[in-house]
């Protein structure tokens, strides 16, 4: 069958997510939505490596997955650390560095 | 020693004077820099006769010696050599140069006497005497503008020898742009020579122009125009005039000697020296001639009204240089010459005596307080009497026969050229009636107090203050100070005034009609090229002439006598019902308003303009433009920084659509 | 049953197992207690860590081939780039050292930590120099990446680094995303994901493929994005104002290298054949990020922001070396990588001290009367704003030629004007901070009430701060002069650096054709 | 020997930086001396038939790019490096005797600058490879930047800054057009910017124009030329008089110098195209900066603007593309730096007597300083060009020149002579005539003034009685430059 449904879903799920980033005020959103985007791109190798027949894109994927969680860790850690700091939850509260 | 080397020691001597007073101005006591000045000049005049009588042992058409002594400035297609031409014109500038100069320098060991700048006036008259004398034995164009600048610069520093004095500032100035405007002339009519004949030797040139042009050329005349430019500027023609009166701020025996006997002559000599273009170009010398005769009734009519003293002598000799450049344009050569000559003499007697007069009036210059001084100073007034007469060209005297012989030659040439004979008559009755206006308002007359003073046998004393605005002078600098001496008591001034009178009279002996040549033969081998060597008036028609001369001369120190001796006040009357005409000529015809309004102004509003709006506007809008520009852009992308982390991610993908389209636009 | 041992390349992969191995050391050295002895011991372990690797490297310099299934890529580019890495790493060690007064309060990150991340970030780079796979590479650039994002936030006591932590970890990961879609659709669209097959895949009719196109534009984003080419430099200021100084040089000279180093393999060595379709919108790009970075940087107070703008403005200058996309643009690259890096890090390195010693933080005042003060420290300070100005007699001038020759070379000409006007535009605030140096007297801190102190070392807070103010550590002022020094030397005597990035270009050369 | 003479300033330099504070200037002043002498070898037996390089200098240094460290001198050159070592010895000299910078404890500083300074600027004129010229012409600018900066006067900064930014505009664009050059030159080939292999092959007159047009930007800022002269007058109100002596007098002629070394060998047909508008500029210069100087009221910027016009004048006589414009604007050169430098350093002494820099509030110092105001005079007169003086002679062999060729700029330039001879004057009575303003003292000339400013005025009058001294010393190199030209203009189509 075709390709092209996976990608156009692949596709919304990627707008969906870049959409999020740029709608939602909460860093937890936001980074849930970087996961969506992720995921986006993991769902495109995979079809990507069906469509090919070879095994890259399902390695890739799975690379793709680890890399996410980290970054989830990260995030989460910083946010953690910000609200010890009694910081808002808010990014667009936090813009004292800018010009 | 040849001619040449004679010449050159002519040169070294003031040279060596000038630099030695200048370097040991500390180490010469007293008056000793003014004898070691006047020495020097004393023996270039010795070495000119030198040159002159081993010239005279050349044979006649040998007489002409070029020699160059190494190369100046040779480079490319240039030939440059330091240059000199030995020939009878050179050595008989020589001669009058160096003569009168001795003389006006023995004058100035005394009259300086008082003056702070006592060295710096030798050093600065001996360096004069250097430059004209280059000026006169230059050998090519280059060498010639030297010399010529260098009498500027000259003229210059002397005229504003008493610096403190704004307006003796200002003189100078005005002397010195006016001169260089001059250089520029001449400078430019070198090139032309350059470019059309190839090279700057004043010989060489001459070959080559008498092949190359045909008679009234373009480029002939043009160079010969330019030529006038610088000569008009040194010689205070008509338009280029106005520094000379001015140029009397400086002291007297800088006015006898640069403004009177020399360097105000090197026109004429330069029209002299450049016949053969001139010859080449009539355009051009007939309307070098028609200045000279404009020149020589304007500052005629100029000299009726002006009260200050040395000013008036300035106008007359604006207006007997015009008779010379008359006398040179027409071809007049020997008589131009001669009259310089004999102008020199009387010229510089009267300036020497209108010193002695000032002095003994404590600096004041008008002729308006001066009267009577026969009995207070009877050796002046004699010879300033003398100097009047020879100046009005009364009979026998220097002036009579130099001054007549142009204008019969002018004559003799018949056609247009009778304009510059009758012109020459009606200036030379002005001549003389203002040459009297002096004589006897000085001399004759009730004594005025300072006179009366000096009768009983000492010498009026006052606070300096400037004769022009009457400002008290700042005394530090020095100028004929309070503890002056009377000029004709003081031995050195007696005697060069002295032996100025004897000349003034008897220098005409060098030329009578019928009677002797000398002149003429002497000069043959410079202008026997020329077209006029022939044309010699008859001695007939010569002494006609004369007698006309000698005749307006008479009449109109007579009218002088009548107004200012036998019915004074009369001249008062004229003045007020001529009210128009005397404000007129009293503004010099309004020269100097005309040059302020046409050249200064307009310089000083250029620069004022490209000051206030130029260089605000465009040199430096340029750069506040560019810099405006990048500022804005910097404060356009702070803006953009705004610190939403949401913007730049908006910011990221709008980036990365934008990529996408153009990648697909690209491809398709 | 029996099996096959792969064939494993220890030799070549050896810098990558001394880094893993330092990193675990270090971090276990975290774990020593006692402030000093725990710093001595972490930094002992860090040195030996990126001495050793350096060591291996350099053995292994001259080499060519390919390790883990050819998933890396050993050659001089490589280890080229991994030795300045390592060089950045080293010189930001001692920068990050902080007064034992400061090490107790809980929170902030210790040494170990700080160190292993550095170390871990490092690893990434160098893998990411090496990745010849869309998979190495993506995993290479997530590996330097996150440590990052963590030593940014790393000052817990200070709003600004974690401000700076959090923008960077979205931002970045928002790029990272883009990135791995990009690359998908490469992958998608050539059906490998190795460079050289890649490149061969295209070399077939794909050219103007609409997926490898996108694939390609994506991919460039997100590159540009850690390159902090505009318009993709939008974190670049703000994180490197609020990140502590010495991981901001770190960020500064390091990451540039080891993303350079990917982006030639991947444009020229994988997407060569369609360098047509790249090589101009690069060239936007850099043109861009060179006139953007410039008047960005005009008018700041924050020497480190103004930094990040200039290095926003150095990477479009560096970019154009990709554009010229030839063997002269990479050499010319990886000698302006160097360069950049002995011009950069001592003035972070004086930012830094300044902010010890004066109570503007990294505030432009805060090197007023410099000149009289340290003379020396000032000199460094001139020297490298001289050399990032790329006037003459510094490395950077050296550099600038190369990148000028490349972009000529490569017809970009219009390019090479444009780094020209930069320059001049540069100037303008380059040249105000050598005039803050020399020119202007020293300010008090009375004279500013205005002035608030601004704690600047890792996790260090202000009482902290206040206490460790005028101390000196020798070894990072012996390292910056060393540095300045030798972007003077190489500034006159350019040619053993300029061998050296030969050779990595020639590595390109070889795989190129 | 050419590489002696180039670094020993800067050696002596770092020496300084080290020496005792009080040591460092007597160090430096050292170096220059150094420099001078050997400068004076170098003039002393120089052979002055031959048009090529002496002493030359070849080694490779950036071999990648075909850069090497090449220096020579020609007959244009030897005598800039000679009037470059002369008056860089004055003006430390200057300095030293005079303990400057006053009230600055960072001496040590101040010297190391002015001799890195003099490497440069001798570099620029002794490079005879393209890129190594252009790497010291931008090189000198950053000791001066700091010279200004650091030691100068009112808004110092904003100044330096603006001449900086300002002058590398040009040169940087002039780094990007000599790597051009190169390239196109070699196209494909071996890399080299040794001007000579350059020469030999010129580029297509396309690209020469471009090529030329960044050239002679940069060479026109640098004299400065109007109306690009923006960044003069902050600069000049600012700099340090020592430094402004070297700025004016040197650093202006590196840029005249280049069209004569780079342009004209390498970009002939761009020249000839250009040469209207050159010569343009050259004639506006020499006019609006006449103009200009004759109403400024501050003395030093009466100086700055004749300096533009002296500059107009060089750059006509070179954009006569004849021998002789070009020989004389070589003579020009040397007499402009001359001139000026004593100019500006006894604009420093009249500062001391009268606490002023505006000619309104000055005047009548002459009374008490009869040598200073003698040595003024002088100086004075060679500024205005008086003939007799060598500045007329090289203004003569310009303007013949350029009236054998263009007849009109060449009139409308001698209108800029006359214009002279009035600001001179005006500087020389302004200050030294008329009363002395309260407040003044006159005073004569202090030893260690003199014993700068004197020989310097001493040159001037030396070279006054013999200036062929120069003329036929560059006339080979010059004509051989000017041959460069004419080659090709008769090769494509007849001569403007």
């Amino acid at each position: 069958m075709d390709i092209t449904w996976y990608l156009v879903l692949s596709g919304l799920l990627f707008a969906i997510g870049a959409c999020g980033v740029l709608l939602r005020r909460s860093p937890l959103v936001i980074l849930l939505c970087l996961e969506l985007m992720l995921n986006a791109g993991s769902l495109a190798l995979i079809a990507f490596s069906r469509a090919h027949d070879n095994q890259d894109g399902h390695v890739f994927a799975i690379v793709v997955m680890v890399v996410a969680a980290c970054e989830v860790v990260v995030g989460l850690g910083l946010i953690v650390a910000m609200f010890r700091r009694r910081l808002p939850l808010d990014v667009d509260q936090i813009r004292v560095l800018r010009g | 020693m040849s001619a040449s080397d004679f010449a050159w020691l002519v040169l070294l001597l003031p040279l060596a004077g000038s630099m030695v007073i200048a370097l040991g101005w500390r180490a010469l006591p007293g008056r000793t820099a003014g004898y070691l000045g006047t020495a020097s000049i004393g023996l270039a005049f010795a070495c000119s006769l030198g040159a002159l009588i081993s010239l005279l042992g050349e044979p006649h058409d040998a007489r002409q010696i070029a020699d160059s002594l190494y190369d100046y400035a040779s480079a490319a297609s240039l030939e440059i050599p330091l240059e000199i031409l030995v020939d009878p014109l050179s050595v008989f500038m020589c001669l009058v140069v160096t003569g009168v100069s001795t003389l006006i320098h023995l004058y100035s060991v005394a009259y300086m006497d008082s003056d702070a700048g006592y060295r710096r006036f030798f050093a600065l008259l001996n360096f004069f005497v250097f430059s004209m004398l280059v000026l006169v034995l230059a050998g090519n164009f280059v060498v010639l503008i030297v010399g010529w600048a260098f009498v500027g610069f000259a003229s210059y520093a002397l005229i504003s020898f008493w610096y403190r004095r704004e307006t003796a500032t200002r003189a100078g100035m005005k002397a010195f742009v006016i001169n260089v405007v001059g250089d520029v002339g001449l400078v430019i009519a070198a090139f032309l020579v350059f470019r059309e004949l190839g090279t700057f030797g004043f010989l060489e040139s001459f070959e080559a122009a008498r092949e190359t042009f045909s008679t009234n050329e373009g480029t002939v005349v043009a160079i010969c125009l330019l030529m006038l430019v610088g000569a008009f500027a040194k010689s205070a023609q008509l338009p280029l005039h106005t520094w000379l009166p001015d140029a009397m701020e400086g002291p007297t025996p800088v006015s006898a000697l640069i403004h009177a006997a020399t360097m105000v002559t090197a026109g004429v000599y330069l029209i002299a020296r450049m016949f053969p273009f001139f010859e080449l170009a009539p355009t051009a010398a007939d309307i070098s001639a028609f200045i000279g005769l404009a020149t020589l009734v304007v500052a005629a009519t100029i000299a009726l009204v002006v009260t200050d003293l040395k000013r008036i002598i300035a106008y007359s000799t604006m207006s007997q240089i015009g008779y010379m450049v008359v006398g040179v344009s027409i071809g007049a050569y020997g008589a131009g010459l001669f009259h310089l000559m004999t102008h020199a003499f009387f010229k510089a007697l009267l300036f020497m005596a209108a010193g002695s007069v000032i002095a003994a009036i404590a600096g004041r210059q008008s002729i308006d307080g001066m009267s009577g001084f026969r009995r207070a100073l009877p050796l002046t007034s004699g010879l300033l009497i003398v100097g009047a007469l020879a100046l009005a060209g009364f009979p026998g005297m220097s002036g009579f026969f130099s001054k007549d012989e142009i204008l019969v030659f002018a004559a003799e040439r018949g056609g247009m050229y009778w304009i510059f004979a009758i012109g020459g008559y009606v200036a030379a009755f002005l001549t003389a009636f203002y040459a009297f206006r002096i004589g006897f308002r000085v001399v004759l007359g009730e004594p005025c107090p300072e006179a009366r003073e000096l009768e009983r046998g000492h010498l009026a004393h006052a606070d300096p203050v400037n004769p022009l605005t009457g400002e008290p002078e700042d005394t530090e600098v020095g100028f004929p100070g309070p503890e002056h001496h009377i000029a004709e008591r003081a031995r050195p001034m007696a005697i060069a005034m002295g032996a100025l009178g004897l000349l003034s009279v008897i220098g005409g002996a060098l030329q009578i009609p019928g009677v002797s040549a000398g002149l003429e033969h002497f000069f043959e081998p410079t202008f026997e090229e020329s077209a006029f060597h022939e044309v010699i008036p008859s001695s007939g028609s010569a002494w006609l002439g004369l007698a006309v001369g000698g005749a307006v001369a008479i009449a109109g120190i007579a009218l002088a006598y009548l107004l200012y001796v036998a019915r004074p006040g009369v001249t008062a009357r004229l003045a007020e019902r001529l009210s128009g005409v005397h404000r007129f000529l009293f503004n010099r015809w309004y020269f100097d308003q005309l040059q302020d309004a046409l050249v200064y102004r307009p310089l000083v509003g250029a620069g004022r303009f490209a000051n206030a709006v130029f260089e605000r506007f465009v040199v430096n809008g340029i750069v506040q433009g560019t810099v405006g520009v990048v500022r804005g852009a910097g404060s356009a992308v702070r803006g953009a920084q705004s610190g939403f982390v949401r913007g730049y991610a908006l910011l990221l993908v709008g980036g990365f659509t934008a990529l996408g389209v153009y990648f697909l636009a690209a491809a398709s | 049953m029996t099996f096959t041992a792969p064939e494993i390349d220890y030799a070549g992969i050896s810098p990558i197992i001394a880094l893993t191995v330092g990193l675990v050391a270090t971090l276990l050295g975290g774990l020593v207690s006692g402030a000093r002895r725990q710093r001595i011991v972490v930094s002992a372990l860090g040195f030996a860590t990126l001495a050793a690797t350096a060591g291996l490297c350099v053995w292994q310099w001259g080499e060519q081939k390919d390790l883990v299934a050819g998933a890396l890529r050993l050659d001089d580019l490589a280890l080229a780039v991994s030795l300045i890495v390592i060089a950045c790493a080293a010189f930001c060690i001692p920068l990050s050292w902080r007064e034992e007064s400061v090490d107790r309060p809980v929170g902030a990150a210790g040494h170990g930590e700080f160190q292993a991340l550095l170390i871990c970030s490092v690893l990434g780079m160098v893998l990411i120099a090496m990745a010849q796979n869309l998979i190495a590479f993506f995993v290479a650039l997530e590996l330097l990446s996150i440590p990052l994002y963590v030593l940014c936030g790393s000052a817990l006591r200070r709003s600004e680094s974690l401000e700076s932590g959090l923008k960077y970890l979205i931002i970045g990961s928002l790029g990272s995303a883009t990135l791995l879609y990009g690359l998908a659709f490469v992958y998608g669209a050539s059906g490998s994901t190795d460079f050289t097959a890649i490149a061969a895949g295209i070399g077939g009719s794909l050219v103007d493929d609409p997926l490898l196109l996108i694939g390609i534009a994506l991919a460039a984003t997100g590159l540009a994005f850690k390159l902090s080419i505009a318009p993709f430099h939008q974190w670049t200021p703000d994180v490197y104002q609020g990140a502590p100084t010495p991981v901001t040089a770190f960020m500064a000279v390091a990451t540039k290298a080891a993303v350079f180093a990917a982006v030639v393999r991947f444009f020229e060595v994988a997407l060569g054949p369609a360098v047509e379709d790249w090589q101009p919108a690069l060239a936007a790009l850099a043109a861009v990020s060179i006139v953007v970075g410039n008047v960005g940087a005009l008018g700041q107070d924050s020497l480190k922001r103004l930094l990040g703008y200039s290095g926003v403005a150095q990477a479009g200058y560096m970019m154009v070396a990709v554009v010229a996309a030839n063997e002269a643009g990479v050499s010319a690259l990886v000698f302006y990588l160097a360069a950049y890096a002995l011009m950069n890090l001592p003035a972070f390195a004086v930012i830094a001290i300044r902010e010890r010693e004066t109570p503007f933080g990294d505030d432009i005042r805060s090197v007023e009367g410099l000149g009289r003060e340290r003379p020396w420290l000032a000199g460094t300070l001139t020297i490298s704003m001289l050399a990032l100005a790329g006037l003459p007699g510094t490395a950077g001038f050296i550099g600038k030629l190369f990148l000028i020759e490349a972009a000529v070379d490569g017809d970009y000409t219009w390019l090479a004007v444009l780094i020209a006007i930069g320059t001049m535009i540069s100037l303008a605030y380059y040249l105000r901070v050598i005039a803050a140096v020399w020119m202007r007297p020293a300010v008090e801190p009375g004279d500013h009430p205005g002035a608030v102190a601004m704690p600047a070392l890792a996790g260090g807070s202000q009482e902290a701060d206040e206490a460790a103010r005028g101390t000196r550590c020798p070894l990072i002022i012996g390292l910056t002069l060393l540095a300045a020094a030798a972007s003077v030397f190489f500034g006159v005597i350019p040619s053993p650096l300029v061998e050296w990035a030969e050779k990595a270009g020639a590595a390109i050369g070889s795989l190129v054709d | 020997m050419l590489s002696v003479l180039l670094w020993a300033p800067l050696a002596f330099g770092i020496l300084c930086l080290v020496a005792p504070r009080g040591a460092a200037r007597w160090v430096v002043l050292a170096g220059s001396l150094a420099a001078l002498g050997i400068a004076i070898g170098l003039a002393v037996d120089f052979e002055s038939a031959t048009a090529g390089m002496q002493h030359a200098v070849e080694k490779s240094w950036i071999s990648d790019l075909g850069v090497s460290y090449s220096l020579g001198v020609d007959g244009i050159s030897v005598f800039l490096v000679l009037l470059t070592a002369l008056l860089w010895a004055a003006a430390t000299a200057f300095s030293a005797l005079r303990a400057y910078p006053l009230g600055d404890d960072r001496s040590r500083f101040y010297y190391f600058l002015l001799a890195l300074a003099e490497t440069a600027v001798l570099g620029a004129f002794l490079a005879q490879d393209l890129l190594l010229f252009v790497l010291f012409f931008d090189l000198m600018l950053i000791p001066f930047f700091f010279l200004i900066g650091t030691f100068g006067g009112e808004g110092r900064i904003a100044a330096t800054t603006k001449m900086i930014v300002y002058t590398l505009v040009g040169s940087l664009l002039m780094l990007v057009a000599a790597i051009a050059t190169a390239i196109l030159t070699a196209d494909g080939g071996e890399l080299t910017f040794s001007i000579a292999t350059l020469r030999e092959s010129p580029l297509p007159e396309g690209s020469q124009e471009w090529i030329f047009c960044f050239f002679a930007a940069a060479f026109l800022v640098k004299m400065p030329a109007f109306p690009i002269h923006g960044w003069m007058p902050d600069a000049y109100r600012a700099a340090p008089l020592p430094v402004l002596v070297l700025l004016s007098a040197v650093l202006s002629k590196v840029g005249a110098y280049g069209f004569l070394r780079v342009v004209f060998p390498l970009f002939p047909e761009a020249t000839v195209t250009f040469q209207e508008l050159v010569l343009v500029i050259g004639v506006a210069s020499i006019l609006y900066g006449s103009v200009m100087a004759f109403t400024q009221t501050n003395v030093r910027l009466v100086a700055g603007y004749s300096s533009i016009a002296q500059l107009g004048f060089i750059t006509i006589g070179i954009f006569s593309l004849t021998t002789d414009g070009a020989d004389g604007a070589v003579l020009q050169m040397v007499n402009h730096g001359l001139v000026v430098a004593p100019l500006f350093l006894i604009i420093a002494i009249l500062y001391e007597r009268t606490r002023t820099e505006d000619l309104r509030e000055m005047g009548g110092l002459a009374t008490r300083a009869p040598v200073l105001a003698a040595l003024f005079l002088v100086v004075t007169m060679a500024t205005l060009a008086i003939p007799g003086s060598a500045n007329f002679i090289g203004e003569f062999y310009i303007l013949n020149a350029l009236f054998q060729e263009k007849i009109v700029y060449a009139i409308v330039a001698a209108a800029g002579v006359a214009l002279a001879a009035f600001y001179a004057l005006r500087l020389y009575q302004r200050t030294m005539h008329n009363r002395l303003p309260a407040g003044a003292i006159s005073r004569e000339i202090a030893p260690r003034d003199a014993l700068v400013i004197a020989p310097l005025v001493a040159c001037i009058v030396a070279l006054a009685f013999y200036p062929g001294l120069i003329l036929e010393r560059g006339e080979a190199a010059v004509e051989d430059k000017a041959a460069s030209i004419r080659t090709p203009v008769t090769a494509s189509g007849p001569a403007p």
